[in-house]
């Protein structure tokens, strides 16, 4: 319904000496669900409040359809928010919290009526229309502050972290029940949230911040499969990836505690033509790409770690294993039938091929 | 410059009105082209004034022509800054009330001269001494009124006392004594009530026995004296003496309400220094005993002995700022009200006043306490009221009055008491 | 809480309450006596030949109640009405606008307070009269002048906690700052303007000094006229009680009924 | 809301311009009248400071500034503790505690001059009469001398305000989550402890609107002053306000009451609004 494009996008605040927010550039294509992700004040918020028009742009130009809308009023943007705690208004009953921007702009009363109850239909709230937000659950005033966002069929939906007051099960529910949303309205939306499982879960695209500046943009498989830095690498996936101080000598990894395992021949030949032999870098491993089970250790001879199982958390398929090797602390995702006791002397395989390899200055990723 | 500041927020303030509000003027109708004239009053006696509002009613009656209006703020300290506050904003009454030599001077630039009107002819001598300013008469009293001692005829026959006797110091001391020695069998409390509370009391009315002597009685020489002596101040110390000592006590707690009210009205006291005013407050309370047993007899002083002390203690003033016909209106209806004859009628039986003017000689006055001071006022064996000279001024309230409470609580010894009066009035009087 | 605890509390506040009244007792048992009677003993009940009703009858004829009444009633409605909306717009904008300006202005608004009446009074009323507004009207417009720091003080205390994505959620709903305010933020403030307008109907039902400088007599509000039994030498006590009473009571009312307005905050529900 | 917007203005231009017109251009008048002999209706020459420094050798003004300093330290902790005493007692739950809601407020339903004519008739009667049933001689005498005086008006004051006080502790009580509370019950905190820890700062603000309104009207005081005690005796119970009134009216002094005033104005200013000041950072600290 929309091309929506951010062009250099800065954010600086009033007496502030640091931008919140540095150059972010986006082009958001029609019917896409882009998700920002990011720890908390990494500026993904202030970006989305900057389209929505509730912040200016300090410098840059947000483009809508190609027309700046830099100085646009927020109420003629077409935009749709759904605010982190609702902002529901508790003297409104549903029906009047949904209806209030439709009656704002004059819409004809049976108009109105017509897509409150649609959208009410489509959240399963025509029960509570005549209720207060008070007398609400939380996962129903959820659904009323996405339906006041539905009824007013906006070019583009903005979500701030909607999702972050609900209790685990609901938040799984609300998530398939936007990104069916999504499907059925085919809007533009931008979901910003700190829970990378969310991201990952639901975006077309997802655009990973920290510290102000994007960090990567990318599908969902190509953040978690390859990660532009360190930081990205990190913050996708659970648990994270585990990651080792190491150096690069003789076609091995090592740290001289504990870690030491061979590198196959095709990523070696990446790194040392990047001339890192004999230079320190980080190592990432992600959980899964550790082994135990016996045909692994075979397979994966010359790269065996000996490490000592801290705790153990049994998941049903799969296992946790809080491991140490030497100093380093990481975390083994294994089969449920590998168990391993606390306390537990085991040799692990780490399955190279899959290894992420950073610089050890710029934390960006060696390919 | 004032004119600059009011310019400036009348303006600011009319858009601003215009703005928020919908304003409701009142517009000054000047009506010297018609003949009918408004005239107002903003009067200082409140407890009259509903009296004056049927009084002026009957005027418009009879001359339909002027309409009257009348207003009233009263207790005292209220009425200045609301007159001052009219005059300010343009708002002034066409009659309004002074209070003495002070309030003349205060309000100088509003006061008509008076002299050739009817009423100021027809006023009793000494009456107008308080209020000529530059040789005009610039007030007309409303009427005079008197204290003294007003007692409870049935308890002094009970005891055997003879209050007409009562000339000199020593009889009424000898009097008190014996009263006080009845207590319980004629069911009193005290002797006296004296209200330590009541400022005026003391420094102006018991005060004014003892002070006014320098001055013959004559405020406005009080008021432009450079210093005073006050010699009688032993004979002022005994007087307040034998009050305390024989009043209910504590005196500090005591105030006008409780003086009258509660104590002399319910024969709990066999007398109180007051004056004819509290005839009606006592009336309220008990109408048999305010009709059958009160009395009042002259203050004993060294000689002046058997002599009342009657005066005026508000003035009508009338406002030279506005239109003649207003101002000839004022007058005339003043006029009516003081020399005509169903005025006098009014006067004294429906505002119960004394008369402070001539011609009222076959006046029947309508209470005890009245007849009193109307007696004494025709027999002109009256002592003049001098404390108006000090009320408006800062002496009364920052000097006198503190040392004299200073005195009555016994912080104070009477010595430093008379000294610091001295002081503070020559002090006052210098910087003038 | 334990059922012996809340018994203890409920003997304090019962102790307490006694205390409170017992001023109110003296009022209510003093309006039914005779002059006498209200001097004979202060403190006792009504009797002894000295019990009367005839008080509210020369009272409320005294008084002119009804009209004055209705004065006012009318002064006091129509100030407060103008007081809590002009007040509360002016603590919108100055609470979410945080810059030096708005603080420079609620400190203006602060310290207005500090001004005592009586050093203003003589030029305002000087003023007022020459722009004709000494009447009623002119009355109401000062009290929003001498009311208002108070109010805006108030409602600027607790806007903080109606979230400001509420504003923002209206705003991006298309509503302007009017509608933003009327529609979403006052209706939000209910509890505080129910204590401001209580302040404030006390304060202007109750007060003489200004009204006695600003007012002509045919608008005389209540404690004008009861100020008639005020006289420099005569207070006419079982009148003034008896008037006293009969004034109060329309308080009252109103503050029972508004009371429970405070007790429940309308916020409930707003967020989470 | 940005202060450069019109809608910025339009909300606050009503309360301005009363603002204006009724507090501070009188005010600024009356300023350039302390420099005048202004009486009230006119003047006639420039004074310059001679006004002021009159009023520092006035001993009437510096003991009424005293008394009146004293009065407003006792009454602010007064009104505050027992405020807030009456606020916490009824938002507790036990019966009746609505209806002493409206008891406790009740005295802010009379006019402060018909207040203090009410309780002088109490502390001359009532006290008197208790006095000597119970044999109590500290309960005589009320009002005769400056001490009496002095508590007899903290008195009428406390029994007068504290309700006002009450309903805006209320209203922040109220406002207070009671979650909070019942997390801190959990983590064992006595109610006492609860209090200090927990619900007392979370009322911050509202003790800083108690802290200057106490301290504000402490200072204004005038009507019970009038019509409890006059001042009296000898002047000893004379406040900062009702001395400014009588060199105006009584002694016919405008221009020198203005001056007094103004100093008067600087003193409670500075001290509220440091007050203020002062309360607010720790507000943003807690």
């Amino acid at each position: 319904m929309a091309e929506i494009k951010l062009e250099h996008i800065y954010k600086r605040y009033p007496g502030n000496d640091a931008d919140s927010v540095t150059d972010f550039n986006l082009d958001i294509k029609d019917n896409e669900f882009i998700v920002f992700v990011g720890p908390s004040g990494c500026g993904k918020s202030t970006t989305l409040r900057m389209i929505a028009g509730l912040e200016d742009i300090t410098k840059g130009d947000l483009k809508m359809d190609g027309e700046v809308m830099n100085d646009v009023h927020p109420k003629d943007r077409n935009i749709a928010m759904v605010f982190q705690n609702y902002a529901l208004y508790p003297q409104m009953t549903v029906f009047d919290n949904m209806a209030f921007g439709l009656k704002i702009r004059k819409m004809p009363k049976d108009e109105i009526k017509k897509r409150v109850d649609n959208a009410a239909d489509i959240l399963g709230l025509t029960d509570y229309l005549q209720r207060k937000p008070g007398a609400l659950s939380g996962g129903q005033r959820q659904r009323v502050a996405l339906g006041r966002a539905i009824v007013r069929d906006a070019k583009l939906f903005l979500l701030d972290e909607p999702l972050s007051n609900l209790d685990a099960k609901l938040r799984v529910q609300m998530r398939t029940q936007i990104a069916q949303l999504h499907q059925r309205l085919k809007t533009n939306m931008i979901y910003v949230t700190h829970d990378q499982v969310e991201a990952m879960t639901m975006a077309d695209r997802i655009v990973i911040m920290n510290d102000g500046k994007v960090q990567q943009v990318g599908t969902p498989d190509d953040l978690y499969n390859k990660p532009a830095n360190k930081f990205v690498a990190g913050f996708m996936g659970s648990p994270s990836m585990n990651f080792f101080d190491a150096k690069l000598e003789n076609g091995r990894v090592s740290n001289g505690k504990g870690l030491d395992v061979a590198i196959p021949e095709g990523r070696l030949k990446v790194l040392r033509d990047k001339g890192y032999e004999g230079k320190k870098l980080t190592v990432g491993v992600r959980p899964e790409d550790i082994h135990t089970e016996q045909v692994a250790l075979e397979a994966m001879s010359d790269a065996l770690v000996d490490a000592k199982v801290e705790v153990s958390e049994f998941l049903g398929t799969d296992s946790m294993l809080y491991s140490r090797t030497g100093d380093t602390e990481f975390v083994a995702q294994v089969n449920a039938r590998d168990y391993h006791k606390p306390g537990e002397e085991v040799k692990m395989a780490f399955e190279m091929s899959k290894a992420h390899f950073f610089d050890d200055d710029t934390q960006v990723t060696i390919e | 410059m004032t004119m600059g500041w009011k310019k400036l927020g009348v303006s600011v303030m009319a858009g601003a009105m215009a703005l928020t509000l919908v304003g409701c003027g009142n517009s000054n109708s000047s009506s010297s082209s018609n003949k009918k004239v408004k005239i107002t009053i903003l009067q200082g006696k409140v407890e009259s004034n509903k009296q004056f509002k049927q009084i002026a009613a009957r005027y418009h009656k009879l001359h339909p022509n002027v309409t009257i209006t009348v207003s009233s703020i009263g207790g005292g300290t209220d009425y200045d800054p609301v007159l001052k506050t009219r005059i300010s904003s343009g708002n002034a009454p066409t009659i309004f009330s002074l209070a003495g030599p002070a309030d003349v001077k205060q309000f100088a630039s509003q006061e008509a001269d008076l002299s050739n009107t009817k009423a100021a002819k027809a006023a009793q001598p000494g009456t107008l001494d308080a209020v000529k300013s530059n040789g005009k008469t610039v007030g007309l009293p409303f009427n005079v009124e008197g204290y003294g001692l007003v007692y409870n005829k049935k308890i002094f026959k009970k005891a055997g006392v003879d209050a007409t006797k009562l000339t000199t110091m020593a009889k009424l001391t000898a009097a008190v004594k014996k009263i006080d020695s009845q207590k319980s069998k004629l069911g009193i409390k005290g002797v006296f009530c004296l209200p330590g509370k009541e400022t005026w009391i003391l420094s102006d009315h018991l005060a004014n026995l003892y002070v006014g002597q320098e001055f013959g009685g004559n405020a406005l020489k009080m008021y432009n004296s450079k210093s005073m002596k006050f010699t009688a101040n032993k004979e002022m110390k005994a007087m307040i003496d034998l009050q305390k000592n024989y009043s209910v006590g504590p005196v500090m707690q005591q105030d006008y309400s409780s003086q009258v009210n509660q104590n002399f009205s319910q024969g709990k006291v066999a007398m109180i220094q007051q004056g004819d005013w509290i005839y009606s407050t006592v009336e309220q309370i008990d109408k048999k005993f305010a009709k059958n047993d009160m009395g009042m007899i002259p203050i004993p002083v060294k000689g002046y002995e058997n002599k009342l002390p009657v005066g005026t203690s508000l003035y009508w003033g009338v406002n030279k700022n506005k239109s003649t016909a207003e101002q000839t209106a004022a007058k005339n209806f003043l006029d009516w009200l003081y020399t005509s004859k169903e005025g006098k009628k009014l006067v004294v039986n429906k505002l119960h006043f004394v008369p402070a003017y001539k011609g009222y000689d076959d006046a029947k006055m309508p209470d005890a306490l009245t007849q009193v001071v109307f007696k004494y006022s025709q027999a002109h064996k009256t002592i003049g009221w001098a404390f108006p000279a000090y009320t408006g001024t800062s002496w009364d309230p920052n000097t006198f009055q503190p040392n004299l409470q200073k005195y009555l609580s016994g912080k104070q010894s009477w010595n430093t008491t008379v000294k610091n009066s001295i002081k503070g009035w020559n002090e006052q009087q210098a910087s003038k | 809480m334990k059922k012996t605890s809340r018994f203890f509390l409920g003997i304090l506040g019962l102790l307490l309450g006694i205390i409170w009244l017992f001023p109110f007792y003296m009022i209510l048992t003093n309006s039914f006596k005779t002059p006498k009677g209200i001097f004979a003993s202060v403190l006792s009940l009504p009797g002894n030949g000295q019990a009367t009703t005839t008080n509210y009858n020369n009272s409320f004829k005294a008084l002119d109640f009804i009209s004055s009444l209705g004065h006012s009633l009318l002064i006091t409605v129509v100030s407060v009405l103008i007081l809590v909306l002009f007040s509360s717009m002016a603590a919108y904008a100055l609470q979410r606008n945080k810059s030096k300006l708005s603080g420079a202005l609620l400190m203006l608004f602060v310290s207005a307070m500090l001004i005592p009446f009586q050093t203003v009074m003589i030029p305002l009323t000087a003023n007022f009269g020459q722009a004709h507004m000494l009447n009623m009207w002119g009355l109401m417009f000062m009290y929003l002048g001498f009311d208002a720091s108070l109010s805006i003080f108030l409602y600027q205390g607790t806007m903080g906690s109606i979230p400001i994505a509420m504003d923002e959620s209206a705003e991006l709903e298309g509503a302007n700052r009017f509608q933003i305010f009327f529609k979403i933020v006052f209706p939000m403030l209910t509890p505080i303007t129910v204590t401001v307008g209580i302040l404030n109907i006390i304060a202007i039902w109750n007060d003489y000094l200004l009204p006695s400088l600003v007012l002509p007599q045919n608008q005389y509000t209540i404690p004008l006229q009861m100020f008639f039994f005020f006289g420099q030498y005569t207070k006419q006590w079982h009148l003034a009680l008896a008037g006293l009473t009969l004034s109060i009571i329309p308080v009252i009312i109103f503050y029972i009924f508004a009371q429970r307005y405070i007790i429940k905050g309308v916020t409930d529900g707003a967020v989470k | 809301m940005k202060n450069r917007s019109l809608s910025f203005w339009l909300f606050l231009t009503p309360t301005l311009v009363a603002l204006a017109l009724v507090v501070f251009i009188p005010a600024i008048m009356g300023v350039f009248y302390s420099f005048t002999n202004w009486d009230g209706l006119g003047y006639t020459e420039m004074l310059g400071f001679k006004n002021y420094i009159t009023l520092f050798h006035n001993s009437g003004f510096i003991a009424a500034l005293w008394f009146t300093i004293k009065f407003v330290i006792v009454t602010v902790i007064l009104l505050n503790v027992i405020g807030l005493a009456l606020a916490l007692l009824v938002t507790q739950k036990f019966k009746g505690n609505n209806l002493l809601r409206t008891v406790f407020f009740m005295p802010n339903l009379i006019g402060g001059l018909i207040l203090g004519f009410i309780w002088q008739f109490i502390f001359t009667q009532a006290f008197d009469a208790l006095g000597k049933a119970f044999h109590m001689a500290w309960l005589t005498g009320w009002l005769t001398d400056a001490k009496t005086g002095f508590w007899g008006l903290v008195i009428v004051t406390v029994w007068q305000m504290s309700g006002y006080i009450m309903i805006i502790y209320i209203a922040y009580l109220q406002n207070i989550p009671s979650e909070v509370i019942e997390a801190a019950e959990m983590d064992g905190a006595s109610p006492w402890q609860r209090f200090v820890h927990i619900t007392f700062p979370m009322i911050a603000p509202a003790f800083t609107v108690c802290m200057f309104l106490t301290l504000s009207n402490g200072f204004k005081i005038y009507d019970q002053n009038l019509s409890l005690t006059n001042g009296g005796p000898y002047k000893s119970t004379e406040m900062l306000a009702m001395n400014i009134v009588n060199t105006a009216y009584s002694e016919n002094n405008f221009a020198l009451a203005e001056a007094k005033a103004l100093i008067f104005f600087l003193i409670v200013a500075a001290i509220s609004l440091l007050q203020v000041y002062y309360n607010r950072k720790r507000e943003v600290d807690l």
